[in-house]
This record gives structure tokens, sequence and C-alpha cells, in this order.
């Protein structure tokens, strides 16, 4: 939460005028929360195979200058519990210092905790791949945890779902053409460029979360999803969410949701979110939990509507409750024509002229979900860039992308968060950087000088999924907002790292420091 | 944005009287600049002129080896003009990217190249093609016009009329974006005329300048690998978060081995 | 931001330092500075119009004259407050040295800005400082020039 | 001046900008402002064809113009073919640059024709930035609504 | 129904408010004698605030208010939470120094809220906020990363010696140490990650509205959890009680996290449940 926010809420009260606020975009950059600023030393100790025996990590996070609502765990439980990655890897030791800094206030930043772990997990490897003379492909494959072996108990608390990691990683090399890179460096060198491949197999925890969990962590609230399915007697479903959309298209996904489980017209169906005097208590949406959690919560409503309308439609079909079944929109007795469809369940459950005692009128119904876990997306990244060494310009030629986000309930949508997320990765590995000078100023307060990403800084990219069932959902489902922005950095670094040969590049790997890398790299 | 008087002119003479009558005035041609510095109340003039109604400032004319072009033209108009893409395509490549396509279709060459800014394009073709700044009083020559970091010689109620740019045999402009404001971190536009070639530089320093040691290793050798003995002074050059002087003057030579290449 | 530069004078040493410590020629030096005045010893209020392309701001600056060692040099130091635009704050480290007739006055300046200035103009403070650090000793010189021949 | 085929005049401050005018005065507030140093593109709008950041224009400035924005394109409720290039192409997210980029993207196939490429689509959307979809859509959906708009 | 449900690729509900600019974010909202803040904001990193003279502006035109964080504290209004206790190797919680909403004797970044000013006009809220005068004692500022836990850095909160929030260690450093000993290899990498700026396209905004009818504020905020938000600032900033305080999340141009207010620690507690 905000200063300016609270500040509004007293300030209407206190003048007894309606007040309104709204940040301009340098406001935004000097006092909105930011994101990640870690500085880590991180070592991994292999037998002689490259196999993972332990990893020790010691990291510095800035808190900036006061503690945002989330600030704490970001660096902690989102970042420590996330770095066994998808490897077996036996032992972690993990050290984090927290500090403060005359600087903004640090907090969630779309994967918070998850893509400094992987960042640094995945640039790891491929160190380790280096030194041991291991393509990075085989590394990853000799650690990963096997298919066998979930739901898998890592030495960080998580307890991972589902996975499949080598059929993400051969389905992703298969996509980028792996096989055929060294044939185009071979191609891109003629023309005096240095091109690169990098892949990223990351892990992230997600569908946050389970109540009993982040209790223990400390959180004195928990961590469920509510919703609320309404008919109303003509009909027409209004679904209320505790979740809140601001992008990822709630309104048609809880729809999807709803239309498949009680056949009303998606055209019939309103998704009602983000009011308080509107919906039930909820959560809220982040931490890519909204379908995880939220759908869930919503099919369960679903569910005790089903339950209910075969009450209403055995009354009024004078049949046995035990004889209704539900399919397709309809109410029907068991082996007969007999039926009546939902709707006309839901005038009757408001019009309940002749209800027996007992049954209650009315068709709308509540239900919560705590989820028993979080969900583990999974994925392998992989890209593929090309370098001009005379000016340090990197472009990305290729970039595929293979998650495992379980079902999905609108690949449309999914893929659309995939791009984005992907984007806001490779934003973090080439342009964006927030730089404060040493008095404090923030010199990177405007479009000026903060590099967005542009839409000529990205290609097009080919997604493509290796979906496992996670048995804790219901739905079947997992997250896929913050994927893309967890697994791209390291795919994109790695890529240059491998087109200059260099053991790492910071981030953000601008044209100038990529062009001393390479000066480095040849001399 | 503080307050202010606002007038449209439809003649340079009417532009000269109210900025004279101002207390504070300033002309607007574009306003690209201009209006973002006074939303953040770091100009407040008490008078905004607009020039936007002066149709004389506009238009584009070809006579014989010269390219005239009006100092209210957008760069959108000279980007697209088949006049312009005919006689300098280089020219119109360079105005085809200054800023985006919204920002081009409002920003002007006279609004450019009066700003002065030390990283915007139009001055690197002022200089290179050895332009000549018309004003209601005079003309300039491109080498004297720009004379400092955002500083010209233009006085506080001359107007730029137009630029009269000399077709060149061969031109071409490199600019190396800076990623964020899409500014030129470098651009050289470097022209090839009759055997005599001439290198405008802009983003590298102060101000926009004549790469005069680039010329003398071009004239006579006009290739990309004639530039590789050049000395580019470290000194001179601007130094920020996006580029540093060592950078900047690096980037000076790869710009202008491409724009020669690229004028083959 | 950090730099070093110079200027040969031609005038004798005493005549520098003496006018390195006249509020009149200061003032006069100074581009956009609008007044000069002494507060107390060694320290001066001035207003300054600084003008940096489309960006016009006006900053009241508290002076001060440090690390003094006539007639070889000192150091200036300013700290001006720019309203809504921000404040800039500076010094230039002044040493003068004698070389036959003229004075070879060298100067090592920093500047700083902060707020809006830093927030949104980043890439033009080093070079905005440097113009002004130049124009100022450069002025100066022409200044004690002009009196020579005077 | 002109605003979507209506006529419309009033009295405001010198200062204000067209963005505000359409805003605040107009409540067309279909018109965005994402910054305020004229690089997010939130705001753009057509003047007299073409686009224009209406945060980088005065109102005055608009005096006697047609003006053209995002609520101005539907025609009697059905999508013009960019915005439903956008619909079909889910070229949009949390929908807040969208109409700054929708606005953008006709003013692309205006100037370059119905068979623009993907380079120049990608270049010419610099003015416009989109923190959700990863422009991958975007521009798949420019593609679609220049074929639409040219047929 | 297959066509619509689960597994299909259904254009968006959404979207057609979206194309057709009728969105509702919340700067979009106008209601009947709305009155705009703008806040003052700290332009230095690290000062204390010796005194803020507000008058000059509360008699600029238009001006309706300036509050400052005496005014908040003077209502009651409590400080800014933190969701999450981590706690340091030392045994003790995480340090969290305290965060007025309107910074009281100090500042600690550039932008840190100084006072708001509430005018008419957005205009004049902001030629007023020119107008406040507010005298700081510059300190030195701490701003990298590696380096703030030093010793001879400038300390910024009390109650965090060292700028030290806290330092969490996590699993068997014996055992691990022990597998480095005897480890065939040992690959190691210094990172940096950089700091980034969320960056929604939609910029944070608030619009409240207080109905002294029925002594109920209703609060639209460009939020990912609103829910969450009624219930913290109920509970720690006693802004409300949770009935008399509706909060909504109209249409939201993008959160990515930086909208979020999250879990929350001790709110049991402060209910007075065990």
């Amino acid at each position: 939460m905000y200063s300016e926010e609270l500040v509004v809420g007293w300030a209407c009260r206190k003048v007894n005028r309606p007040v309104k606020w709204t940040s301009d975009r340098t406001e935004a950059f000097l006092a909105d929360a930011h994101g990640r600023d870690h500085v880590a030393h991180a070592e991994m100790a292999m037998d002689k195979n490259g196999k993972f025996l332990a990893m020790r990590v010691n990291t510095t996070a800035n808190l900036g200058a006061y503690l945002s609502t989330f600030a704490t765990m970001v660096p902690s439980y989102l970042y420590a519990f996330l770095l066994a990655g998808q490897y077996s890897t036996p032992l972690i030791y993990s050290e984090v210092k927290a500090v403060f800094t005359n600087t903004a206030p640090v907090d969630a930043a779309r994967g918070a905790g998850r893509p400094e772990a992987t960042f640094l997990l995945e640039r790891l490897v491929d160190v380790c791949a280096e030194d041991m003379g291991l393509d990075p492909a085989e590394i990853r494959r000799r650690n990963f945890i096997p298919v066998d072996a979930f739901p898998y108990q890592t030495p960080v608390v998580q307890c991972y779902d589902s996975g499949d990691y080598n059929a993400a990683l051969d389905k992703a090399l298969a996509l980028a053409d792996y096989e055929g890179f060294a044939g185009r460096a071979e191609e891109a060198k003629s023309r005096g460029k240095c091109r690169g491949i990098g892949l990223s197999s990351y892990v992230e925890a997600c569908g946050i979360a389970p109540s009993a969990a982040v209790g223990q962590l400390g959180a004195g609230v928990g961590l469920w999803e509510s919703a609320q399915v309404r008919f109303n007697p003509t009909g027409n479903v209004q679904v209320f969410t505790g979740t809140h959309s601001h992008g990822q298209g709630h309104e048609t996904t809880f729809a999807q949701l709803v239309t498949e489980q009680l056949g009303v017209p998606i055209e019939n169906i309103e998704v009602i979110h983000g009011d308080t005097s509107k919906t039930q208590f909820g959560m809220g949406t982040y931490g890519s939990r909204s379908l995880a959690v939220g759908g869930v919560a919503i099919a369960k409503a679903c569910e005790k509507l089903i339950e209910k309308g075969k009450k209403i439609a055995a009354h009024a079909l004078e049949a046995a409750e035990g004889d209704i079944e539900f399919a397709d929109g309809n109410f029907a007795i068991a082996g007969t024509d007999k039926a009546m469809n939902i709707a006309e369940v839901a005038f009757n459950a408001y019009v309940p002229h002749s209800y027996p005692e007992g049954l209650e009128p009315g068709f709308d119904e509540n239900a919560f979900f705590d989820p028993m876990n979080f969900s583990f997306p999974a994925g392998t990244h992989i890209c593929e860039v090309e370098v001009d060494p005379d000016t340090g310009v990197v472009e990305i030629v290729k970039y595929s992308a293979v998650d495992d986000f379980g079902k999905l309930i609108n690949p449309m949508i999914v893929e659309g968060q995939v791009h984005g997320g992907i984007v806001h990765g490779v934003g973090q590995a080439l342009l964006e950087g927030c730089q404060y000078d040493s008095d404090g100023q923030l010199i990177t307060a405007s479009y000026m000088d903060y590099a967005m990403p542009r839409a000529d800084n990205v290609p097009s990219f080919d997604v493509d999924y290796a979906p496992t069932n996670p048995p804790h959902n219901p739905l079947g489902v997992k997250g896929c907002g913050e994927a893309g922005a967890i697994g791209a950095p390291p795919a994109v670094i790695n890529a240059i790292s491998n087109a200059l040969g260099i053991k790492h590049i910071d981030m953000p790997a601008t044209p100038e420091n990529v062009w001393r890398a390479a000066q480095t790299a040849t001399s | 944005m503080y307050n202010f008087s606002y007038q449209k002119v439809s003649s340079i003479a009417d532009a000269v009287d109210a900025i004279q009558k101002a207390e504070d005035g300033k002309f607007v041609a574009g306003g690209q600049t201009m209006l973002p510095t006074m939303k953040h109340r770091l100009a407040s003039p008490s008078d905004v002129i607009d020039l936007g109604g002066i149709d004389e400032l506009k238009g584009i004319s070809v006579d014989g080896d010269t390219v005239t072009i009006g100092a209210m033209t957008t760069h959108a108009e000279v980007a697209a003009s088949s006049d312009v893409q005919g006689a300098i395509p280089a020219l119109a490549n360079l105005a085809g990217n200054i800023g985006d396509p919204a920002v081009r279709n409002r920003g002007t060459l006279g609004g450019s190249i009066a700003n002065n800014d030390p990283a915007a394009d139009y001055p690197a073709a002022v200089i290179g093609l050895g332009a000549t700044v018309k004003t209601n009083k005079r003309e300039i020559s491109g080498d004297e016009f720009f004379t400092g970091m955002f500083e010209t010689a233009l006085e506080d109620d001359e107007v730029i009329t137009a630029v009269l740019f000399p077709k060149a045999d061969a031109s071409a402009y490199m600019k190396f974006e800076n990623p964020a404001s899409r500014y030129a971190i470098v651009g050289v536009f470097v022209a090839s005329s009759g055997g005599a070639v001439k290198v405008g530089v802009t983003g590298a320093t102060a101000c926009a300048h004549r790469g005069m040691r680039l010329e003398e290793a071009l004239n006579g050798n006009f290739t990309a690998d004639a530039v590789d003995g050049v000395e580019i002074p470290i000194e001179k050059m601007n130094s920020d978060i996006h580029a540093s002087a060592e950078y900047r003057a690096h980037l000076v030579k790869v710009m202008t081995k491409r724009a020669v290449e690229a004028c083959s | 931001m950090e730099m070093i530069s110079e200027q040969r004078i031609p005038a004798s040493l005493d005549e520098v330092w003496t006018a390195l410590n006249n509020t009149e020629i200061l003032k006069q030096a100074m581009p956009g500075c609008e007044s000069f005045d002494a507060v107390e010893e060694n320290k001066f209020e001035a207003k300054i119009t600084a003008k940096v392309g489309p960006v016009k701001a006006k900053f009241k600056f508290n002076v001060e004259m440090t690390d003094i060692d006539a007639p070889n040099g000192y150091t200036i130091m300013g700290e001006g407050q720019g309203g809504v635009a921000g404040f800039a704050k500076g010094s230039a480290k002044v040493d003068l040295t004698e070389d036959g007739t003229d004075t070879i006055l060298a100067y090592n300046v920093q500047a700083n800005v902060g707020g809006k200035l830093a927030q949104l103009g980043a890439r033009l403070i080093d070079g905005a400082a440097k113009k002004m650090a130049d124009e100022f000793f450069g002025n100066f010189n022409e200044l004690l020039s002009d009196n020579d021949s005077a | 001046m002109n605003v979507n085929g209506e006529s419309i005049s009033g009295e405001v401050e010198d200062r204000m900008l067209l963005v505000e005018f359409l805003r605040e005065h107009l409540r067309l507030t279909g018109t965005h402002v994402g910054c305020d140093t004229s690089q997010c593109g939130a705001c753009v709008v057509h003047v007299n064809g073409v686009s224009v950041k209406s945060c980088t224009t005065l109102a005055v400035q608009a005096e006697g113009g047609d003006v053209t924005t995002i609520e101005g394109l539907a025609i009697n409720g059905e999508l013009h073919p960019m915005q439903q290039a956008f619909k079909d192409n889910h070229g949009l997210q949390c929908g807040f640059c969208t109409p700054g980029m929708v606005m953008s993207a006709i003013d692309i196939v205006n100037r370059n024709g119905s068979d623009v490429d993907e380079a120049t689509v990608r270049k010419e959307l610099e003015g416009n930035i989109c923190r959700c979809t990863g422009y991958h859509n975007i521009v798949k959906a420019v593609h679609a609504g220049a074929k639409n708009m040219g047929g | 129904m297959a066509e619509n449900g689960v597994g299909a690729s259904v254009r968006r509900k959404e979207d057609y408010r979206f194309l057709t600019g009728k969105g509702s974010y919340t700067d979009d909202l106008n209601v009947v004698g709305q009155t705009h803040a703008y806040f003052v904001r700290s332009p230095h990193a690290h000062a204390t605030i010796n005194s803020i003279d507000t008058a000059a502006a509360a008699a600029a035109d238009g001006v309706v208010a300036v509050l400052t964080g005496d005014d908040l504290a003077a209502d009651g209004i409590g400080p800014l939470i933190c969701g999450v206790n981590v706690t340091s190797d030392d045994g003790e919680p995480h340090r969290a120094p305290v965060h007025s909403a309107l910074a009281q004797g100090k500042v600690n970044y550039v932008g840190d809220h100084v006072a708001v000013v509430i005018a008419e006009t957005l205009a004049e809220a902001k030629d007023a906020a020119e107008k406040v005068e507010v005298d700081y004692g510059i300190l030195p500022a701490v701003t990298d990363t590696a380096t703030a836990a030093d010793d001879d850095q400038q300390q910024i909160h009390e109650v965090a010696p060292n700028n030290q929030c806290y330092n969490w260690p996590f699993g068997d450093k014996a055992a691990v140490d022990a597998a480095f000993e005897s480890a065939h290899k040992v690959s190691s990498l210094d990172l940096v990650n950089n700091r980034m700026v969320t960056n929604p396209m939609e910029p944070r905004a608030a619009a409240g509205e207080y109905n002294s009818g029925t002594e109920e504020i209703t609060l639209h905020l460009t939020t990912q959890n609103p829910h969450v938000h009624r219930l913290v600032m109920s509970a720690f900033n006693q802004l409300a009680p949770e009935h008399k305080l509706r909060v909504v999340g109209p249409d939201v141009g993008g959160g990515f996290g930086v909208k979020i207010f999250r879990v929350l620690r001790r709110v049991g507690c402060r209910l007075g449940l065990p």
C-alpha cells in the first residue's frame, strides 16, 4: 500500500470533499515500489560427472528507505525457497542480508524473488557447464529432478507438485532448432556478428498460496480465495470473485469455467470483481494465483449450485433427488427424457410457490478454496541472440518458450501472458536499469533515461507447452503470469555470454557494457 | 504548466512584433521539446508565439542542386517527400527516424535546429551537407549556425524561414540511438560531392560539429578503412549514463564507417 | 561530475587574485547572474537565472569561499535552490600560478544537481555544468583582459 | 474544433493541453496519459488525419482542426477493422495503452498501406509503450487490421 | 458449449469497452465537487525536516487544505505496515522503522511524501505546492546495495543498526560446507540483479469520496486486491471501520506487483483474536 492512497482516503473526509490524486510518470518512478536490486555470490559443488552436490549463496538485498508491504518476504521466502530450481541438488545453504538505503522502497515486481533466484541459478548452471566442459543442455539433464520423483521435496521447504523437466527441455530444444545453431553461428560470423544461444530451465512457486504454509512463515491471515456464483431469476449468471483483473482477462476465463460447468451461454455470464461492496472478501490477484486459487473457488461454487439444482429439479420434476443427473446445463431424471434446464431451475428457485420444508429458495452459492500447496509451473526458455561486436548491440533473433502450466483454460490468454512476461524479462536483461547517483538522486526518472522495451526491441516468439497434471489442483491448472519474466533474463544473458565466450555480464546488458565485454573477450 | 499567453501569428512580421512586445516570449514551432519542458515547469515563458499559422514557412522545393525546406515543415513531410527522397535520400531517411511517427507529425525542421539539442539529428545533416540557414534577417552557413550546447547564431527576434540543402553526390546518415529516448547517442552524416567529403557529427559532443579529422582522412580515400586511423579526442565527448566518452568516441568512428559504406 | 580546465589570463597574479574577490567582477562573469551580494565575510548570496536549452530556472545560491590561500587560490562553493526545478551545488577549486606576465588560472569544478533537473536532465548535467564553468572563467578572463587594455 | 465528427467549442486556458481538453471538458476519457515526456503514446489521437501526442499539443493549437479519438472509431457500435483486429488477435490486456496503440496502428496503415511488413510495424510502434502484451499480438493485430482496412 | 468452455481461445469479453475508450480507470472518474491532491515530495534522499511552513500555500488561489504528517498523526491515522515477518539470525524479528504516510521529522528518499495540497484544480494544487517552504537539514545518503551495511555508512533508521533489516540464514551450513570440501569441482559467480521500476502503463491513482450522512468513505484505487486494502486501512491505519470503508478497484491498467497490498501479519492480534 502507498502513502497516497491512505492520505486521499483520510483527506476526503477531513475536507469533506471528493479528492482525486493521479501520479504522473515522474512521481511513479520516484515513489512506486521498485523491484529486484540484489548483489549475490553463488557457488556450486559438483562431482566428476557434473552432478550438483551442494550450493551456497550469499545475497544482499536492497529494501529501500522503508519496508513496503511485502518487502521482507520477497528476498527471503520467495527467493531462497526457489534456489533448488529444477535440480536435485541435495544441499543448499543461503544467507540473505536485507539492507535499508535512501532509495525508493523495493517490493514485489512481476515474479518477486523468483526471477532473482532463477537468474542466479540458471547463470550459475551455465558457468558450471563451462567449467565442466559440458553442453548447457546436458548439465541440466544430468541434474533434473526425474519425472518419477514427484511430488518432490526440495531441501529448501518447497515440495514441487508435478513436472517433467526433460519433456519441456526436449521440446524447447526442438522448437529452437538447437542442433542447427552451430551452422547459424557460422553464417553470422561471416557477417561479422557473434551469435549465441542460451537456455533457462526455471521453476517457480505460484498460485499463492496455502494458508497453512504462509501461516508458518509469519502471515497472519489465510491465502484462500473466494467466489460467489449467483443465478438471477431470468437465468443469467453473475460471478463474484475475490480476485482482481488488471489485464489478465478474468471476465472471460472465469466465464469459460462457468459455461463449461453449468452450461449457461457465455454471453449470459458476467464476472464481477474489484469492489468491496459487491464482492465477498477475497485476497486479490498477484503471484499468478487467480485461476489456480480463485478459479477453483468458482468451480466449487458451481458444484454447490449443481447439488442444489438437483434438489430443486427433483421437486419440480417429482422425482427422487438421487435420480437427477446434471449434464450440459440440464437436470434430467436418469433414463427418461424428463428434464429442465438450469435457467428454469433458477426461475423455479426464486418462485418457490410450493417448496417443501427444508428446501431453501434462491440459487446463489458461495465457496472458498484454500489450496494444499503452491503450484509449480516450470519450463525451458531458449534465447538466440546476435551481437554486433562493433557497437555492442544485442538483437534477439529467436526466442522459444516451452512451459508447463498444467491445463490451459484459454490458450490465447495464456500465450499473451507468456509473451508479456518474456518481454518484461528481456527488458530487465537488456534495457531496464534504475540508477541513483551517490547523493541518492534518481537519474532514471523518465522514459527518456529508463529504457522500456518497445516493439522493435523484440521479435515474435515461439511458444509451446509441456503440461503435467498438478495433483493438488482440482482444475489441473498452474499460474502463468510471471513465467516469462522469470525465465527470460537468464536465457538472454546466457545467450550473450555464449555469443562472446565470456563468463558473465551483468544486467542490463547495455550496448556499452556488451561492447566492453566483447573488447575483453577478443583481447 | 504555468500559465502563459498564447498567440498564433500568420506572418513573420507579426511573429517578430509579438516576441518584441512579450516580456519573456518564446516561439513555438512543433513544440515537441518545449511543451514537455513547460509541463514539467522547467520553463515559464510569458508568451508562447505559435509559428504554425505562417504559410510561407512551410513547404519543400527543389531548384537545381538545392533543396529548400521551409522551417515549419514537419519531419513527417520531409520523410515522405518524393522531392527530398529523390534529391537527398539520406535527408528523408534522417527525418523519418526522428522520434516516433506522432512526434514527426508535429516536430519541425526549424524547431529542431533552433533548439539545437546536442543529440538532435537535423544539425548533423545541416553541417554534413553544408546547408544554409535562411532567416528573416540573413543567411547563415551551417558551420556557423550551431554555436554551442543548445545555442545558435539566432538572435532573440530572428525567425528561421528555411534551410537550403545542397544536393550531394552521395550521402548517408547513421544514428546510434539512445535505447530509452531514441535520441542520437551518436549520429554521423557523411556527404560526398565532387570528391569533397563533409562529415556532420551529432550526439557526441556538447554541440553538433564538423568531423574535421574524419573529413581529412576521407578526402581522397572515401572508404570505410580510411576511418580506422583517425583519432577521435575523447576529452571532448559527452558522457552520461547511456554512453561514456570513450564509447562515444568509438561510436563516432563506427557510425562514420557505416555511413561511408552506405554511400557507396 | 568533475572537470579540470585552465585559462591563461594576461594579468598579474595579484590582479587576478583581487578580481577573484571582487563581487562585481564575479557577478559580471557569471552567466545569468542578477545579483551577487556579500552577507558576511567570505559568504555571499547570488541570484542566477540558469538557461540550458528550453530549460530556464531561477536559482538562489549561497556562496562561500573556503581554503583561502591568498593570493594563490581558493575554493568557491555554492548551493542553490531552484524551486520546482530542484537544486544545484558546485564547487570550483581555483589555483593561480604566475607565468611571465600572465597568470594561469587552473580550475577543478565539481557539480551536482538534484530534484527535477536530475530526474529529467541526467544526460545534460555534465555538459551544462562544463559549459557554465567554461563561460564563467572565460568571461572572467575577458573582463580582466578588458581592464588591462582600458 | 471538430471532435469525432461533432463540432465543439469551449473556452479554455491557454495552457490546457489537448488531452486535458478531451478528458476533462469533453469527458472523452478513452485517451489516456501514461507519461510526461511524450514517450508512451497512450495519448495518441488523430488531428487532421495524422497521429499526434495529445499530451504534447495545446488545445488551442487544435483550434479549427478535425480531431478523432478512440471513441470516434466505431460506427453504430460496430468496431473499426483495427479495433476488431486487436480483439481477434488478443492485442490488448489491461487496455490502458490500447487506445493510443490503435490510433497509431491506423496511422501506420494509412501511411504504409495494407501490406506493411513486420519490421516497419515494429519500428513505427516505437512511440507506443505496452507493458502487458510483449507486442507479439499487437504486431499480429496491426497486420490483420491492415488487411481488413485495405479490403 | 464446448466452443466457449475450457480449452477454447475465447475472445475476451472485456475487450469491447477497452477498444472503444469506455474502460473506466481511476483517473477517468469525475464527480461533482471534486478536488485535486498534489504531494510535496522531498528533493533530498536523506534529510531532517526542520520545519514546514504551509501558510503561503494555504492562502494560495483555489487551495482547500495543506496537510502534513502532524495533521495525520493528530487524527490518529497509523503508519504504513509491512506484512511479513522474517526472523533475523539473532533471533529477533526484522527491524521495521516507522513509516508515516506523510513524513515526520525526516525524509529518507527522493520522492518521500512531505505534505499534500488539496485544491480546486490540479494546476492550482501544483502552484500552491511550490509555496510550501520546507527547511531541510541534509544528511549523507546511502545508495549502494553492496556497501549499505558497512560500518562507515550513514545510519538511516535508529531501529536498524548498520542499516540492516535482517540477516536470514537458511539451510544446514555445516553439511553444505562439508560437501564443498569434498567436491570434485566448485564453480562460482558474482552477480548483480538490477533494480527495476515496474511501470504498469496506468500510473497509480486514488479517488476518495466521503458521505457525511452515512459516514462512509468510498475509495477508488489502482489496486490488485481491494479487500485487503480495505482491511489494512481499517485494522492498521484506523482510517474507518471496515463496514464504513468501500474500496473499489475499477479497471486497472496493469499491476505486475506494484499495486498490491499483500499478506499481513498480526491482523488477528490487532482485532483482539487469539
